[in-house]
């Protein structure tokens, strides 16, 4: 019962995270908070469905299966490169030349 | 229990499918498009991880797998296409 | 368990793997094709010898039975398609021999990839293997035609038009293999004329549809009206040997109506209706063809709508569907098939001789070897239909087996008239390159090249002198097509009990 | 299902048939893409549409029709190697015909 | 020898686990064929990954994972309310983050763990590596932000990957 | 006749009938034994064998000694003539031998079975018509050989010219010697070939090409014509053999295809015989040298339509429809040609009107139809061979001595050649019907007949009438030649100063001018006897009595000749006034002009058609295919109807359906409405292609799901690696008519394959596939079927299909090799390349990636056989593993650390998985067959082991090979090949113009 209820609990989570992101790309006013969202809620939100899924197949079939980790694992590493890429991508293609205007305000140097 | 929440995190998935489509189709931004085909992709990963759990089937970790995979290699293609023009200069 | 039914098909793979492995040393890639090439002709004189008993020769792949398995099939037709595909293709690459191409090792792969996709098609006793035979003989053909000399603007967008085309053809096809399937169940060609004839009367519409989309991709490869605008530009802009090897091209899409509409649907209305289309189309070919020809500007471009105009006559014969339609037709196709690829080495000889005019025609120099003048006429002779070369033969046999027939008057209104129309196309080419000339052409094109064009051409006249025994070949070739018990028994074999409802 | 199964596909072969039929090569390789989704997804279908029954032995009681399956994975792997081919092709043509159109001309 | 045999002795464990998590068995034909693969891709792809990371202090990068993956639900509740709220009341910016790193693979992590967590991606990097620029969901105070991210990531960081 | 359902012969081996040809053909010298199947009537009989053989010589040595003769033309200027005449002697000399024979009234007939089941047999028959025809071609043919050696210059190709000679010379013996139609028709068309090729003789002559040009499209298409009415004919008797066709008569023309039969064989005939208004070429021949006017387009092949009428006339003749299409015609070419050629100023122009008026003639009298008729027209046409070959011969000198054939410069030549004159005018006198000459002599039965013969309406005066008009203008046109050429004052401003020939020159034409007064004067004993042979084999039937005699009395027919001498004279005298007339109207009847502006008209309107097809517009093209397509799916279909089908099972609605259709829906129209932002199309439609990877997942296709993910990144990178050098927008240029035009056929496509998608899906399916499901774990040695089917089922398939990637990269790699890339000077829209080449955290993520990712495929690999997988997909993954240390390092990067040249990991694919296949021949099996088992190992347990897998590695090093191959060729800053020496492509390097 509790192993369901934890399934289920994931599952849910998951889905909900997953929503969160896609929200918070429809929503979000520009680009780059549009780009938060996928990065962190939808990679989350996947993450917990593998670990619903993992703990699923573990149950049924009494054996440890563990290999959804890998897809999250390997989420967890590509999803800041797309990003990074895609932040990239936006800063060239709008020919936002940041480093300057970062310089020209003195609150923001570190 | 597992089935109903299966069932809501159908809807849940199915309603970020089609905010990420709004967005890969209203952009503006040709990233907003990029970045909403990658969420979909991830969201696709989603689907058929619940879709697995749902018929009880692991036939669908590879494909989950390569999805990741797939998305990720196509999400960093276009990227390096609008920054560089050859992707693989 | 004999291989050599499936020698054809893995015999050039083999080579071409080889020649990519060794592509370059271009030297071993001559060697290599030529030697497989020689060898290929010299298996397919052995098939032929075979299948002129009459026996089937069924070669299941994987040792699977059919219809599960797919099966390779030697017929007689079958037979004689690989043989004459042997044929061409060894002179096209005699001919190669003389010029640039020799050193091309990816020429040398892509002939043998090529002829490995001719005769799997010709092989193959399975409609979806026949799909993928199709894509490799395209595919092989595609990079064929941008193979050599003589690039540039008009071969390019003749490529372009060409591969866009075949590549929606091939959408058809697999359209054409879905239907069939959902309504039979099966892709063995034996195990479909099962199906076929017993098909619910509910389904029979749908697997018309099928029927007639596969009537349309095989109309697109042969080049039948009004799906045979791609050719000319295609052919008249290859490199010689490659146009030659083509030749044979067209005649894999009257092969695939010849086998599946004589085997699958031979028996059935749904045959009938494609066949309804086919003669008027085939006619309409022709005489199109003819006008094509009689507007050509350049000699490739008239032996291009030649071979379009042989497209046409070799249907209208398969669509009379009675033995005497096909045997001519079969008698047509290897007459035609050898002379339009003599042709296009001759085109390419001339072109060569007269320099910057090339086949143009218009005044130029002279070319500078009489033989090539006799060469050049002997072809236009055998090609135009003309005695005493097999041209006529072929038309007389197209002609005597539409007597009778309801479409009789079309189709000899058409054939003859067009056959006027070459005859005055060819002579006002023939005059323009020969006769109305601005001096000699200093350029000699090599005797040898002249020896490998005429090889081809001398087929016409044997098929004349061996007539009786070529159109006895032909007419049993028909009547084994016309009863396809035969095919199914030697194909299902003891399964066939077990499938037939 | 099948009605919208039958649309997608619709909706796949005409907006192929749509870009097939335009004048520069690049959107005609993305319509033969395009054309290739709808014709590999009727291939498919004439095996019927079955829900969780992959055909691999052993898992299910019954499976769905394996050999469209084939047929489709050929038929892409082929229309993956044409449409390579076609788009290299048009690389050339742009160079020498002068322009991506087609039937070439000024760009 | 062992850098020509064994470059990647990390790498080669990694994918003898990866090995028999894909095959989802522990069978020692697994664990052998996983160990053949773990042998044998490295050496092949050697030449695509010449540097080798010297990861030191394995305990902090279990603590440091452990850190990372709390930070990530509590980042993701609160990157929540921003998006679920009616009237996001956010002030996005871009963050200059001076890195004391030197190292390119540890910069790589550090970057990958700012996108990961609270409201902050890394949006690109000085020619003289010697800034990440952030952009950050809601930044009141970007001296904060750098301090937060300094001591909770980089400075493990350095530990972890020193040189 | 054998109909569809008639059983063809002959199914015998192939190398046995080759055996047997031989045999058969070893037999020509022996052929009393019967021909294999004859479906004929009757097989022909045989003659003895010393006969046979001479009459095939008659015919054969011609050809033989064409070839010789072309071989000879090195040896000399006389060889060439020489070897001619002496193959004309010894094949007249064959003839001599059977002369006898001819005379006893026996037809002597040979055959040789050719194509037994069709009826075509090559057999010669020679008869009386033959023989007269045989005879004037090798008499007339030795006559033109020897003038012919002293008319060519010594500089012209005399050993083409001769060796063409001989070869028409052969053609018209075959034509009067053939026994079958279709070896008539053979021979015939061969005539009309050669006779091109001598007309354009002079090749340096705009004239001469186009004479050549116009006698081949005349009497060619004459031929085609013929071939179809000798076909009909051939159907009709149930043979083909002229000796069974012509004792047929009675069943032929009660046949109801009588007159089609009819009428195309009389416009072969007449197109041959220039038979108004087919007459039209024969003028334009005479561009040719002429010898060969005087022999072909005068004495023998305008007479094969004749000789044709005259070999039909027992099968064809006798009907009203006869008497009226060939009388009719051959009146109207009667005195058509008699008018017009009193105004031709070029000799050769007036005597060749003058032979189609005397064709005219004959023709004429055939289709009198009666048996006098009949004999009238054969002694016209032994008449008209010879005065009409020694005139041509006589202007061929006048043309030779004088340099022109202008008749308006030739004046008076009677003084420099008087013996040559005397010769024209014995001969121009027979032509024009002149008492004592040859000439007249049929020219008066001709005269007689026409006054019996009975009209309709009354109008029994018209023939005679006509005739007598006729043989005015015949008369007049004499008078010209002999008046204005050798009369008629001084020549004016001739090229050259005429004298008399050289004595050879003239011999031919003595002979001649003797032969015409021979039979003038002596008529009973020259050719009488000759007549009632000929006659008799023309009519089939004995001759009936009629005495050929110079004086009959005053006979009307002969005061009809008086009338047209009196009347001719008349003309001739009066001719200026005619003259100024015929001039005003002569534009109306340039026959030359109109055949080249109708054939100019008919080239441009075939130009024109052919562009409507042909147009060079890729997208009419497509439209027509699609168009095609759409006709042929839906014409069966609605033809059916929408049929009941028993009711199945239905896949039920759901929400992740409808969400996944509109993503798709949504994605694909977006993408083709902005497609002109090609780069947005791409990403919509990556959209695309998720979905229906998730369609293929979702209905139980794990393999198809991975394939499609694959094959779709790898394809968005190369669309994205393409798109680098094309331009990143396409122009704005379909008008909206033709955007409505291609929405509406698109609509109706994707209709039409909605519906068809529809009726398969709503029917149950049942299919072979039971087997697969049954046999793949104990016969193919895998669970996963789809995989099994694949690499063992239907790895042939797979074969092939990997074939098609290796091809498809060597074909690539065929074309970049050659093709200098050029890179945009700027990227999309104009702006500059970013300047970081390649992305820190890329470079580094992307590092552990290629191991791992390796990994991967290799587990994708090994377990394809059991589960979802193979070596296809293994081979993307790896591909893609790849070209992500491509796009991260860099392509100089990256190659420098992998496989530099992908050709051999191609070739080995393709070799491994041969080598698998064949690899069963070792057990006896056939290709392909696989085995598999599962070896027990110590410590590790069982194993699975399969020859599949093995295939499976073909397929990965084979897909990995072309993969690579093509992208990495792709990426090459320069796509060059070190090797295969860099050919540098001058022109318009690609990329960088922008829009
Ligand atoms: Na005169
Ligand atoms: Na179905």
């Amino acid at each position: 019962m509790w192993t369901e209820l934890l399934i289920s609990f994931f599952i849910l989570a998951g889905g909900a995270f997953t929503l969160l992101g896609s929200i918070g790309l429809a929503r979000l006013p520009d680009f780059f908070c549009r780009l938060h969202g996928p990065t962190k809620a939808t990679t989350l939100g996947v993450g917990g469905m593998l670990l619903a899924s993992a703990l699923y197949f573990s149950l049924r079939d009494g054996a440890l299966s563990i290999h959804e980790l890998m897809i999250a694992v390997f989420l967890f590493i590509s999803a800041p490169v797309s990003a990074h890429m895609l932040a990239k991508t936006a800063l060239h293609l709008e020919q936002l030349d940041v480093w300057n205007s970062l310089r020209d305000e003195p609150r923001r140097e570190p | 229990m597992i089935i109903v929440s299966i069932y809501i995190a159908y809807a849940l998935i199915g309603i970020s499918l089609l905010l990420n489509l709004w967005r890969l189709v209203a952009g503006p931004a040709i990233v907003d498009r990029i970045l909403a085909l990658d969420t979909m992709f991830i969201n696709g990963i989603a689907l058929l991880v619940i879709y697995g759990v749902h018929i009880g089937s692991g036939l669908y970790f590879e494909i989950a797998l390569l999805v990741a995979l797939m998305g990720f290699v196509s999400t960093v293609a276009l990227c390096k296409f609008f920054l560089r023009g050859d992707i693989i200069e | 368990m004999s291989h050599l039914i499936i020698a054809p098909v893995i015999l050039p793979l083999v080579a071409g793997a080889i020649i990519l492995l060794l592509y370059r040393r271009p030297g071993a890639g001559l060697a290599i094709n030529l030697a497989a090439t020689m060898a290929l002709f010299g298996i397919s004189i052995a098939l032929l010898g075979g299948a002129a008993s009459g026996a089937y020769g069924v070669y299941a792949l994987g040792d699977w039975p059919a219809p599960y398995g797919i099966v390779l099939v030697q017929d007689r037709l079958s037979a004689l398609m690989v043989a004459l595909t042997a044929a061409l293709a060894l002179s096209a690459l005699l001919y190669a021999t003389s010029g640039a191409l020799r050193r091309d090792g990816h020429f040398h792969a892509l002939f043998q990839f090529q002829l490995f996709g001719l005769n799997g098609a010709f092989l193959t006793g399975d409609l979806f293997n026949l799909f993928v035979f199709f894509e490799v003989l395209l595919i092989a053909s595609y990079g064929l035609l941008l193979c050599g000399e003589g690039g540039g603007r008009d071969r390019t967008r003749a490529a372009l038009h060409y591969v866009v085309l075949n590549l929606a053809g091939s959408a058809v096809f697999l359209v054409a293999l879905g239907i069939i399937y959902s309504v039979t169940g099966t892709l063995n060609m034996a195990d479909l004329a099962v199906k076929v004839a017993n098909v619910r009367s509910e389904d029979a519409g749908l697997l018309g549809s099928g029927s007639l989309l596969l009537l349309v991709v095989f109309a697109l490869k042969a080049a039948l009206l009004p799906l045979h605008f791609w050719l000319p530009a295609a052919y008249s802009h290859a490199a010689a040997p490659v146009a030659a090897l083509f030749a044979v091209m067209t005649k894999v899409g009257v092969y695939a109506i010849l086998r599946v509409y004589t085997l699958i649907f031979g028996t059935t209305s749904v045959a009938g209706a494609a066949l309804d289309w086919l003669l008027p189309l085939a006619i309409l070919t022709i005489v199109l063809a003819g006008l094509g020809a009689l507007a050509a500007t350049s000699l490739r471009r008239l032996v291009s709508y030649l071979v379009i105009l042989s497209v046409g006559t070799l249907l209208a014969g398969v669509s009379l569907f009675n033995a005497a339609g096909l045997a001519a037709a079969l008698y047509y196709l290897l007459h035609t098939t050898l002379v339009t690829g003599a042709l296009y080495l001759v085109a390419d000889l001339i072109a060569r001789s007269r320099g910057g005019v090339g086949d143009d025609l218009a005044s130029g120099p002279a070319p500078a070897r009489a033989s090539l003048g006799m060469l050049f006429m002997l072809g236009a002779v055998a090609i135009a239909g003309l005695p005493p070369l097999s041209g006529f033969l072929g038309k007389l046999l197209v002609l005597e087996a539409a007597i009778g027939h309801a479409g009789m008057a079309w189709l000899w209104a058409g054939l003859l008239g067009s056959s006027l129309l070459a005859i005055i196309a060819l002579s006002r080419a023939g005059s323009s390159l020969f006769w109305h000339t601005s001096g000699e052409s200093k350029i000699r094109v090599r005797p040898a090249a002249l020896v490998y064009a005429a090889l081809p051409l001398a087929a016409s006249p044997l098929l004349v002198v061996f007539a009786e025994p070529v159109s006895d070949y032909a007419s049993a070739t028909a009547a084994q097509l016309l009863a396809p018990e035969g095919y199914i028994l030697a194909v299902l074999g003891s399964s066939l009990g077990a499938i037939a409802p | 299902m099948n009605a919208l199964f039958a649309i997608a596909i619709a909706i796949l072969t005409a907006c192929g048939v749509y870009l097939l039929l335009r004048a520069r090569t690049y959107p005609v390789v993305l319509g033969l893409t395009l054309l290739s989704y709808g014709v590999n997804l009727f291939l498919f279908a004439s095996g019927g549409l079955t829900q969780a029954r992959a055909p691999v032995l052993g898992t299910q009681v019954t499976y769905a029709d394996p050999l469209p399956q084939a047929l489709v994975l050929t038929a892409i792997v082929i229309g993956f190697g044409m449409t390579a081919f076609l788009l290299i092709l048009s690389l050339l043509a742009r160079r020498d015909l002068g322009s991506d159109h087609v039937d070439g001309g000024r760009e | 020898m062992r850098d020509r045999y064994l470059p990647h002795p990390l790498m080669s464990l990694t994918l003898l686990i990866v090995w028999l998590l894909l095959v989802n068995s522990l069978s020692l034909g697994h664990v052998l064929l996983g160990a053949l693969f773990g042998l044998l891709i490295p050496i092949f792809t050697n030449p695509f990954w010449p540097e080798r990371p010297h990861l030191a202090r394995p305990l902090l990068i279990v603590q440091f994972i452990f850190h990372l993956l709390m930070d990530i639900v509590i980042a993701n509740l609160q990157v929540a309310r921003t998006i679920l709220s009616p009237k996001p009341s956010i002030q996005p910016d871009f963050v200059a983050y001076p890195l004391v790193l030197r190292n390119e693979f540890a910069i790589t992590i550090l970057a990958s763990v700012i996108a990961l967590t609270p409201g902050t991606v890394a949006a690109a990097l000085s020619d003289d590596r010697k800034l990440i620029l952030i952009h950050a969901l809601d930044v009141p105070d970007p001296q904060k932000l750098i301090a937060t991210l300094k001591s909770r990531y980089e400075a493990p960081l350095l530990e972890i990957l020193p040189e | 006749m054998y109909g569809p359902d008639h059983p063809r012969h002959g199914t015998s081996h192939l190398i046995l009938s080759l055996t047997k040809t031989v045999l058969t053909w070893r037999e020509f010298w022996r052929p009393e034994a019967e021909p294999a199947h004859t479906i004929r009537a009757r097989p022909p009989s045989y003659q003895p064998p010393s006969l046979v053989m001479e009459l095939l010589l008659i015919i054969l040595l011609p050809f033989l000694g064409a070839g010789l003769t072309a071989l000879c033309a090195r040896l000399g200027r006389n060889a060439p003539a020489w070897a001619a005449g002496i193959v004309t002697a010894a094949s007249a000399l064959c003839f001599a031998s059977l002369v006898p024979q001819v005379f006893d009234g026996d037809a002597i007939r040979v055959a040789w079975p050719w194509i037994p089941e069709l009826g075509l047999n090559f057999s010669l028959r020679l008869d009386g018509l033959g023989f007269l025809f045989v005879t004037l071609i090798l008499g007339i043919g030795m006559l033109v050989v020897m003038y012919a050696r002293y008319y060519l210059a010594p500089t012209e190709a005399l050993g083409r010219f001769f060796s063409l000679l001989l070869l028409f010379m052969g053609s018209m013996l075959g034509v009067v010697t053939a026994d079958n139609l279709i070896v008539l028709v053979i021979f015939w068309e061969l005539t009309s070939l050669s006779s091109f090729l001598l007309i354009g003789f002079w090749r340096h002559r705009a004239d001469a090409r186009q004479g050549a040009r116009m006698a081949l499209a005349v009497t060619g298409g004459g031929g085609l014509s013929l071939l179809a009415g000798v076909l009909l004919l051939g159907h009709i008797a149930g043979s083909y053999e002229i000796s069974d066709v012509i004792a047929r008569g009675d069943l032929i023309r009660a046949h109801d295809w009588y007159v089609p039969t009819l009428v195309l064989i009389l416009i072969g005939a007449f197109a041959k015989s220039a038979q108004f208004p087919l007459h039209f070429w024969l003028p334009h021949a005479m561009s040719a040298p002429t010898p060969v006017s005087a022999y072909l387009h005068s004495a023998t092949m305008v007479k094969a339509g004749v000789f044709l009428i005259a070999r039909l006339y027992p099968a064809l003749s006798g009907t009203d429809l006869w008497f009226f299409l060939v009388g009719g015609v051959g009146m109207a070419t009667l005195i058509f040609g008699a008018y017009v050629s009193l105004f031709q100023h070029d000799i050769k122009g007036l005597l060749a009107y003058s032979t189609i008026s005397h064709l005219g003639l004959i023709t004429l009298l055939f289709g009198m139809g009666t048996e006098l008729s009949a004999i009238a027209a054969v002694f016209h046409i032994i008449n008209h061979a010879i005065f009409k070959a020694s005139l041509f011969m006589a202007a061929g000198i006048i043309d030779h001595e004088t340099g022109t054939r202008d008749m308006r410069r030739i004046n008076g030549l009677w003084r420099f050649m008087p013996h040559t004159a005397t010769l024209a005018m014995v001969a121009a006198a027979s032509m024009a019907g002149v008492p004592l000459f040859n000439g007249f002599l049929s020219k008066e039965m001709f005269f007689a007949e026409s006054l019996s013969e009975q009209l309709p309406l009354g109008v029994t005066w018209l023939v005679p009438t006509l005739a007598v008009i006729a043989g005015v203008f015949a008369v007049a046109y004499s008078l010209r030649f002999i008046h204005d050429v050798f009369f008629n004052g001084d020549p004016i401003d001739l090229p050259r100063t005429p004298h008399e020939p050289p004595r050879f020159m003239k011999i031919p034409v003595e002979i001649l001018v003797a032969l015409c007064l021979l039979v003038g004067i002596l008529p009973g004993i020259t050719v009488q006897p000759i007549l009632e042979v000929i006659t008799a084999s023309v009519l089939q039937t004995p001759a009936p009595h009629y005495e050929v005699v110079i004086w009959h009395g005053f006979t009307l027919p002969f005061m009809m000749s008086l009338v047209a001498l009196a009347g001719g004279a008349t003309i001739y005298v009066y001719r200026r006034r005619l003259f100024a007339f015929y001039e005003r109207i002569d534009h109306l009847a340039d026959a030359k002009r109109m055949f080249e502006a109708t054939l100019a008209m008919a080239i441009r309107g075939a130009a024109r058609i052919t562009r409507i097809f042909e147009s060079g517009s890729q997208q009419r093209y497509l439209l027509i295919l699609i168009g095609v397509s759409l006709i042929a799916g839906i014409a069966a279909y609605l033809d059916a109807g929408i049929a009941a089908v028993p009711a199945q099972e239905a896949n039920n609605l759901d929400p992740i359906a409808i969400v996944t259709f509109v993503i798709l829906a949504a994605a694909a129209l977006a993408g083709t409405i902005w497609h002109r932002q090609r780069i947005l199309a791409v990403i919509l439609f990556g959209a695309v292609g998720l979905v229906v990877t998730l369609t293929f997942a979702r209905f139980s296709a794990p393999d198809l799901a991975l394939t499609q993910l694959s094959v779709e990144v790898v394809s968005v990178i190369l669309l994205l690696l393409a798109l680098h050098f094309l331009p990143d927008r396409s122009p704005a240029e379909s008008s909206a008519g033709r955007r409505w035009r291609d929405a509406t056929l698109s609509v109706a496509a994707g209709g039409g394959m909605g519906l068809l998608t529809w009726e398969m899906l709503r029917r149950p399916h049942d299919s072979i596939s039971d087997y697969f499901l049954e046999n793949a774990q104990t016969g193919g040695g895998g669970t996963n079927v789809v995989n099994v089917i694949l690499v063992d089922f239907r790895g042939f398939d797979t074969w092939g299909e990997i074939s098609v990637l290796g091809i498809a990269a060597v074909a690539i790699f065929a074309i970049l090799r050659n093709l200098v890339l050029a890179p945009p000077r700027s990227g999309i829209d104009g702006r500059p390349w970013a300047a970081n080449t390649h992305p820190l955290f890329l470079r580094m993520i992307s590092r552990p990636l290629l191991p791992l990712a390796l990994l991967v495929s290799f587990y994708i690999l090994l377990r394809g056989h059991n589960l979802p997988g193979g070596g296809f997909i293994a081979a993307l993954i790896t591909a893609v593993a790849l070209i992500l240390q491509y796009i991260a390092g860099g392509i100089s990067w990256a190659s420098e650390r992998s496989v530099r040249d992908y050709h051999p990991v191609i070739a080995a694919g393709l070799l491994v998985a041969t080598g698998t296949g064949v690899g069963a021949w070792a057990f006896g099996a056939p290709f392909l067959t696989s085995t598999f088992g599962h070896p027990h190992l110590p410590l590790i347990g069982e194993i699975e082991l399969a020859s599949a897998m093995l295939f499976d590695l073909g397929v990965y090093l084979a897909v990995v090979g072309a993969v690579m191959l093509i992208l990495i060729q792709l990426g090459e800053p320069s796509g060059n090949d070190s090797a295969t020496s860099p050919q540098t492509v001058a022109g318009n390097p690609i990329g960088g113009e922008g829009e």
